[in-house]
């Protein structure tokens, strides 16, 4: 089980550090074993950065990561190699994961070399074979080619064929599809579903609400570095609380019907730290003399459903 | 910006602590008693050569402790006191090195503003206008590639001795006065010529052929297909792409007056043109200790206003250093 | 599985293509041959008073003879040996310092970077020429070795610059996260993913350090602050304006050391540029 | 009035030989129309709308016809198009982001480029203005240098700017993909209401994202590896598409409401062909699964089964008949 406890990320920006901004606040969640996760959010609502930071790739401000109750920020040297035979991690673009250099199997080369020195190559090969087969990939056709060689789609089922050999429990697939054309985009969604039911927990960052239905159990919403909601899939999708999840949810391009007339303001993103509730100047409901002026707390809603909002707080008092 | 200020600042400030301090601990350090070497090739008789040393041996301050030695070495700075030369004896170095400043100025500032120009128009002129680019952009690269005091050796060779229109040496005439009268600023103009050539041919190449690799680049940039796209004629295409282009070059500007110094001292050297460098050879060869630091302190100091000139126009022509400075990355 | 022969091939094939490229690599090989096929022609020591003095090139003397009789061509044959020796090491040095400042402040960023910064501007702001002077001046003895190890060690602020800007953008690359997540240590992934990637754009730094260096030694030893044992280039120019050769006429002495300075140098810089264009897709013209 | 393309060739010149990124084009846009171009990666979408405007090396013009309005545009000729461009056929590039000059504000900017076309920038201020408002943009962006704007505001500025003329045709190259889907709402709105407004009388509307069509085009066409696979309004593409390609790609959308627990999707196995040397026949042949002999040796023709219904297919040109 990996928890994320209050974790934190402040940026220094400006020459000597003169500016800081807020990209994660105060993220608390945990990902049980087998189970997916949805992280949902615009750019820069932080979702990338709390993928990296689980991933060990950046530092935690404040707060912390555990795994199956180890703090990650204390691992150093076989510890954390240990680390990362279970987390790993899969990235948005497939042709700038590839080192354009070499040929596109040196990932698992560097996987024996990291990890598992005393495996014969014999032997090595045959579970490369095999994973890769596990992924969809015939061996033949993908070995020994370099990265331009190879399709977007095919070079991303080789990170998940790599994390694959390394026997990972947990997988951060950040964006993984965005950049795939949408005939094979389904194929790597429906890889990441199977592997969940080999038991590996997956954190699915994406901006697209529609394919993070379609494999997760639950989903959080993240807004400029705080979550607005969480909840199971069906409870946030279908009864959203938050007004920006409603907003969100109105602006999918769906096929079934026409955009529905929710309206978003075009309003600027900015920054700065704030103490007022982060949707503040796009909410349509946001009202200055109310409690929009501080930041609403994460409350539980309905069982395992949660919303930071003080609208809903005020329109449900009492309830 | 203002942090952007203070940055730059800080680094100048900083940059001339430290060549101030390699200045300072240059003779000190080195093998050798320089104030021995001093007297050795001053070759006085000997009362002379005692007081000398007695002399200099307080100048340099060895008989105190160290950091006593650096901090007056600084509190002498900044009293304008750079000792007293050898070669010139016994004239002041701060003195010395204030006449010969001005020929530097009027030999230095109008070759590399010229030359950074003409270069760059010629350079944008010349890019992706093929002929152009075949035929005078390999004259650049001989003319950036060019030695400097080369280039004033064969200019006073051609122009001076084979065909003598110009003359070879001296900043004028030595029959004639300083004065700011018609004639003796025809007769330094005269004496300057050649110099000046040769310096602004050699940094004209570099430019030309820095703005050309420059705005080829920034012809291929979105914005520019972009005006393309919207049927932009070729002209305004080109004028935005040169403006873009010309920021690069600003800042090449500042990284090169360190280059240009040392050419322009040995195209002094050549034409024997009184500025600082031609002063630094003779302090060189007699081996005029004071001379050369005040010489090496001016120098600095000039790059340094240089530099920080370069900088606050960067900020006026650059509004992404006005409006950016720091924040929108990360 | 053709593929790494093809872009091999296409680098290969605008290379060949590239005009720039070939002129310059071959005036840069003439010279270098020159430099070392030379000495096998001529039998004179370079400071030997072998002959008349003035005398114009002849089937003898073929760049002619100095003011005392020297041979000119054992001069520039030498000089030119010392020039590309300057250029390797001061050049070489220039680029190993240069990668090592920039590879380690673009691949560290934060304080380290800062740091880094700001040596390389101070370095850049500090006319680096007076500060060899300087150190020139005090020193008893100078050889080539000396003199290009000086050179490197001063110039090799751009380069770090430039190397630093490259790492950077390479850095932010997936493939390094990955490297990381592999477990992969640092030092290595800067040797074993990030330089392989900048390979074309080394030897490019090399290339100009290389020119730059020819160039600040021919300076120095104008100035009389080269090698004290040997000939060069600029000491070859250095003697000839100081014993006269201006108004004596005699451009033999003057002309080639310089002429060979311009080519060289100029060549190198135009293979630089058809490099440039060989590696960059961007400025290949079909 | 319309756009007519009638068998409009483009190929890439590469060191291997021309790669055949569009080949053989003919379709028609009418007057009010917003078309939808759908493709994978590759499949010469983009070698389409760039040929239309900006065709310069690598890209070669090799034959077809493009008419705008009744007359003829030379595409090939780079010079004779700047006559066309901005006025009568404009673009918003894919990389609308980065496609305005940093160091210029953007009045400036714009004041610049309408001067060049002899165009008062005092008398369309107004305008202009109006044209901000439109897209929710402050008038003080004039007064800004593009680095002070977000990347949607830039895009939307881009916009403004591109159709300031009031083009008859307006390309939109993926101008929806690099953004959040509250402004890629916002953003594909705005196109509409351009065209409804009359400010651009037809669009051609590039996307990999159907969804995104549904919502606002009049029609789609889907390109398949160089060629047009199928043509129809936009409710039929949808719902009724007749080219198996079509009804793969749009089987293999997720939309909410559909989970791999309950209903799997799949993608459309194999890869596109190579353009370098493309096969002969039908180039979806390889990944369909209803090809058959005829798809080996005959390339199908794109034909109009039905009225204003265009597709490539034997296999349908058989039921049909």
């Amino acid at each position: 089980m990996l928890e994320l406890d209050k974790i934190s990320k402040v940026y220094k920006t400006g020459t000597f550090g003169g500016k800081k901004l807020l990209a994660v606040n105060k993220v608390s969640f945990e990902v049980k074993d087998g189970e997916v996760i949805s992280l949902i959010g615009e750019s820069g609502s932080g979702k990338s950065t709390i993928g990296k930071m689980i991933l060990g790739l950046i530092s935690i401000t404040s707060g912390t990561i555990r795994l199956n109750g180890v703090d990650i920020a204390t691992l150093k040297g076989g510890a954390l190699k240990n680390y990362y035979r279970n987390v790993q991690g899969i990235f948005q673009d497939p042709f700038s994961s590839y080192n354009p250099v070499f040929k596109a199997d040196r990932i698992f080369r560097i996987i024996r070399e990291e990890f598992f020195p005393e495996i014969k190559i014999d032997e090595w090969n045959k579970k490369i074979d095999s994973s890769l087969r596990a992924v969809g990939l015939n061996p033949n056709e993908v070995l020994n080619k370099f990265p331009h060689q190879l399709s977007g789609g095919q070079l991303q089922r080789f990170l998940i064929a790599r994390a694959l050999l390394l026997d990972v429990q947990f997988l951060v697939a950040d964006e993984i599809i965005s950049m795939l054309d949408a005939s094979t985009r389904i194929d790597v969604l429906n890889l990441l579903a199977e592997l969940k039911s080999r038991g590996l927990s997956i954190l699915f960052i994406t901006h697209d609400l529609s394919l993070g239905y379609y494999i997760s159990e639950r989903a959080m919403i993240l807004y400029r570095g705080g979550v607005v909601e969480m909840g199971s899939t069906e409870q946030v999708y279908y009864h959203p609380l938050h007004p920006y999840t409603k907003m969100l949810i109105a602006s999918v391009p769906r096929l079934d019907k026409k955009w529905e007339e929710v309206e978003g303001k075009l309003k600027a993103k900015h920054s700065e730290l704030s103490t007022g509730c982060v949707y503040y100047e796009r909410c349509l409901f946001a009202d200055k003399d109310k409690d929009c002026a501080k930041r609403p707390p994460l409350i539980e809603a309905e069982s395992g459903h949660f919303v930071a909002c003080s609208h809903y707080m005020e329109v449900n008092k009492g309830v | 910006m203002k942090q952007y200020f203070t940055r730059k600042l800080f680094i100048y400030l900083l940059t001339f602590f430290i060549a101030v301090t390699i200045d300072w601990l240059i003779p000190r350090f080195m093998p050798g008693n320089p104030v021995q070497v001093l007297l050795a090739r001053a070759s006085l008789h000997a009362e002379a050569a005692k007081e000398m040393y007695s002399y200099y041996t307080k100048a340099f301050g060895l008989d105190l402790p160290l950091w006593k030695q650096y901090l007056n070495f600084w509190i002498a700075i900044f009293h304008g006191d750079l000792g007293t030369s050898i070669l010139l004896f016994p004239q002041p170095v701060i003195k010395i090195i204030i006449r010969a400043v001005p020929y530097d100025i009027f030999l230095l500032l109008p070759s590399i503003l010229l030359s950074w120009f003409a270069g760059n128009k010629f350079g944008a002129f010349a890019a992706r206008t093929k002929w152009l680019d075949n035929t005078v952009l390999p004259i650049g690269y001989i003319l950036t590639a060019t030695p400097y005091m080369w280039l004033a050796i064969l200019l006073g060779w051609v122009l001076a001795m084979v065909f003598p229109i110009f003359p070879l040496a001296y900043a004028s005439s030595p029959a004639m006065k300083l004065s700011f009268s018609w004639i003796f600023i025809g007769d330094y103009l005269w004496h300057w010529i050649l110099p000046f050539s040769s310096l602004f041919l050699v940094m004209f190449g570099g430019w030309a052929i820095g703005m050309r690799n420059m705005i080829i680049y920034e012809l291929e940039a979105d914005y520019s297909h972009y005006l393309e796209a919207l049927g932009a004629p070729r002209k305004l295409v080109r004028r935005y792409a040169f403006r873009n282009a010309i920021l690069p070059q600003v800042t090449g500007l500042a990284l090169q007056l360190g280059i240009i110094m040392a050419g322009a001292l040995v195209t002094e050297v050549v034409f024997s043109y009184p500025g600082i460098g031609y002063l630094i050879l003779g302090a060189i060869q007699n081996q005029d200790f004071f001379l050369i630091q005040g010489c090496f302190l001016f120098i600095i100091i000039e790059v340094l206003i240089a530099n920080f000139l370069i900088d606050v126009l960067y900020i006026i022509i650059d509004p992404r250093i006005r409006i950016g400075m720091g924040g929108k990355s990360a | 599985m053709t593929k790494p022969k093809k872009r091999i091939n296409e680098i290969l094939y605008f290379a060949l293509k590239n005009k720039r490229l070939r002129v310059g690599l071959i005036v840069v090989l003439f010279f270098l041959i020159l430099a070392f096929v030379g000495p096998l022609l001529t039998h004179y020591q370079w400071d030997a008073y072998v002959g008349p003095a003035y005398h114009p090139p002849s089937y003898e003397y073929w760049f002619g003879t100095t003011t005392f009789g020297q041979d000119v061509f054992t001069q520039f044959i030498l000089g030119l040996k010392a020039s590309f020796l300057v250029g390797i090491i001061g050049g070489g040095i220039g680029t190993l310092i240069g990668v090592l400042v920039g590879f380690t402040a673009g691949y560290h960023g934060g304080m380290i970077d800062e740091f880094l910064n700001m040596l390389t501007n101070i370095v850049i702001v500090i006319p680096t020429l007076a500060i060899l002077l300087i150190i020139s001046v005090y020193l008893k003895v100078r050889g080539v070795l000396i003199e290009s190890i000086f050179i490197g060690f001063t110039a090799w602020p751009w380069a770090a610059r430039a190397i630093r800007a490259q790492t950077f953008s390479l850095r932010s690359r997936d493939f390094v996260d990955l490297a990381r997540i592999s477990g992969i240590k640092p030092l290595k992934i800067m040797f074993t993913e990030i330089a392989p990637n900048m390979m074309s754009y080394l030897l490019m730094t090399f290339i100009l350090q290389f020119g730059g260096a020819i160039l600040i030694a021919a300076t120095l030893d104008f100035i009389g602050l080269g090698p004290t044992n040997a000939i060069s280039l600029g000491l070859m120019m250095n003697l000839a304006v100081l014993w006269g050769a201006l108004p004596l006429g005699m451009w033999w002495w003057f002309v080639p050391p310089g002429a060979a300075i311009a080519a060289i140098v100029g060549a190198l810089y135009l293979t630089n540029v058809g490099l440039d264009e060989v590696f960059n897709p961007k400025l290949r013209k079909l | 009035m319309s756009l007519k393309v009638k068998n409009l060739k483009v190929y890439y010149q590469t060191l291997r030989g021309d790669v055949k990124a569009l080949d053989g084009a003919t379709f028609t846009i009418e007057d009010g129309e917003i078309m939808g171009l759908a493709g994978e990666s590759g499949c010469g979408k983009s070698t389409l709308s760039n040929s239309l405007i900006l065709l310069k090396p690598p890209m070669r013009f090799v034959e077809g016809r493009v008419e705008l309005d009744n007359e003829e545009l030379p595409i090939w000729d780079m010079e004779k198009m700047n006559h066309f461009r901005f006025k009568k056929i404009s673009t918003i590039p894919q990389y609308a982001m980065n496609a305005m000059n940093p160091i210029r504000k953007i009045g400036k900017m714009v004041s610049e480029i309408l001067k060049s076309k002899k165009v008062d920038y005092k008398s369309t201020l107004p305008e202009l203005k109006r044209r901000l408002d439109l897209v929710e943009l402050s008038h003080d962006v004039l007064n800004m240098y593009p680095i002070e704007l977000s990347g949607g505001m830039k895009q939307r500025m881009v916009m403004v700017l591109s159709t300031l003329m009031n083009p008859s045709l307006l390309m939109a190259d993926e101008i929806t993909s690099a953004l959040d889907v509250s402004t890629q709402k916002a953003v594909a709105k705005m196109l509409v209401e351009f065209r409804n407004r009359e400010l651009v009388k037809k669009l051609m509307v590039i996307t990999h994202d159907i969804s995104i069509l549904y919502q606002i085009a009049d029609s789609i066409m889907i390109m398949y590896a160089g060629k047009l696979a199928e043509k129809a309004p936009t409710s039929v593409i949808i719902n009724s598409p007749r080219h198996p390609y079509t009804k793969l790609l749009i089987s293999s959308l997720p939309d909410i409401g559909v989970k791999y627990s309950q209903r799997k999707l799949t993608g459309i196995p194999g890869k596109p062909p190579l353009l370098l040397d493309p096969p002969t026949g039908c180039r979806f042949r390889e990944r369909c699964p209803v090809a058959f002999q005829k798809c080996l040796n005959e390339e199908p023709p794109f034909m109009e089964i039905k009225k204003g219904h265009f597709i490539a297919c034997w296999k349908e040109f058989e039921k049909n008949a």
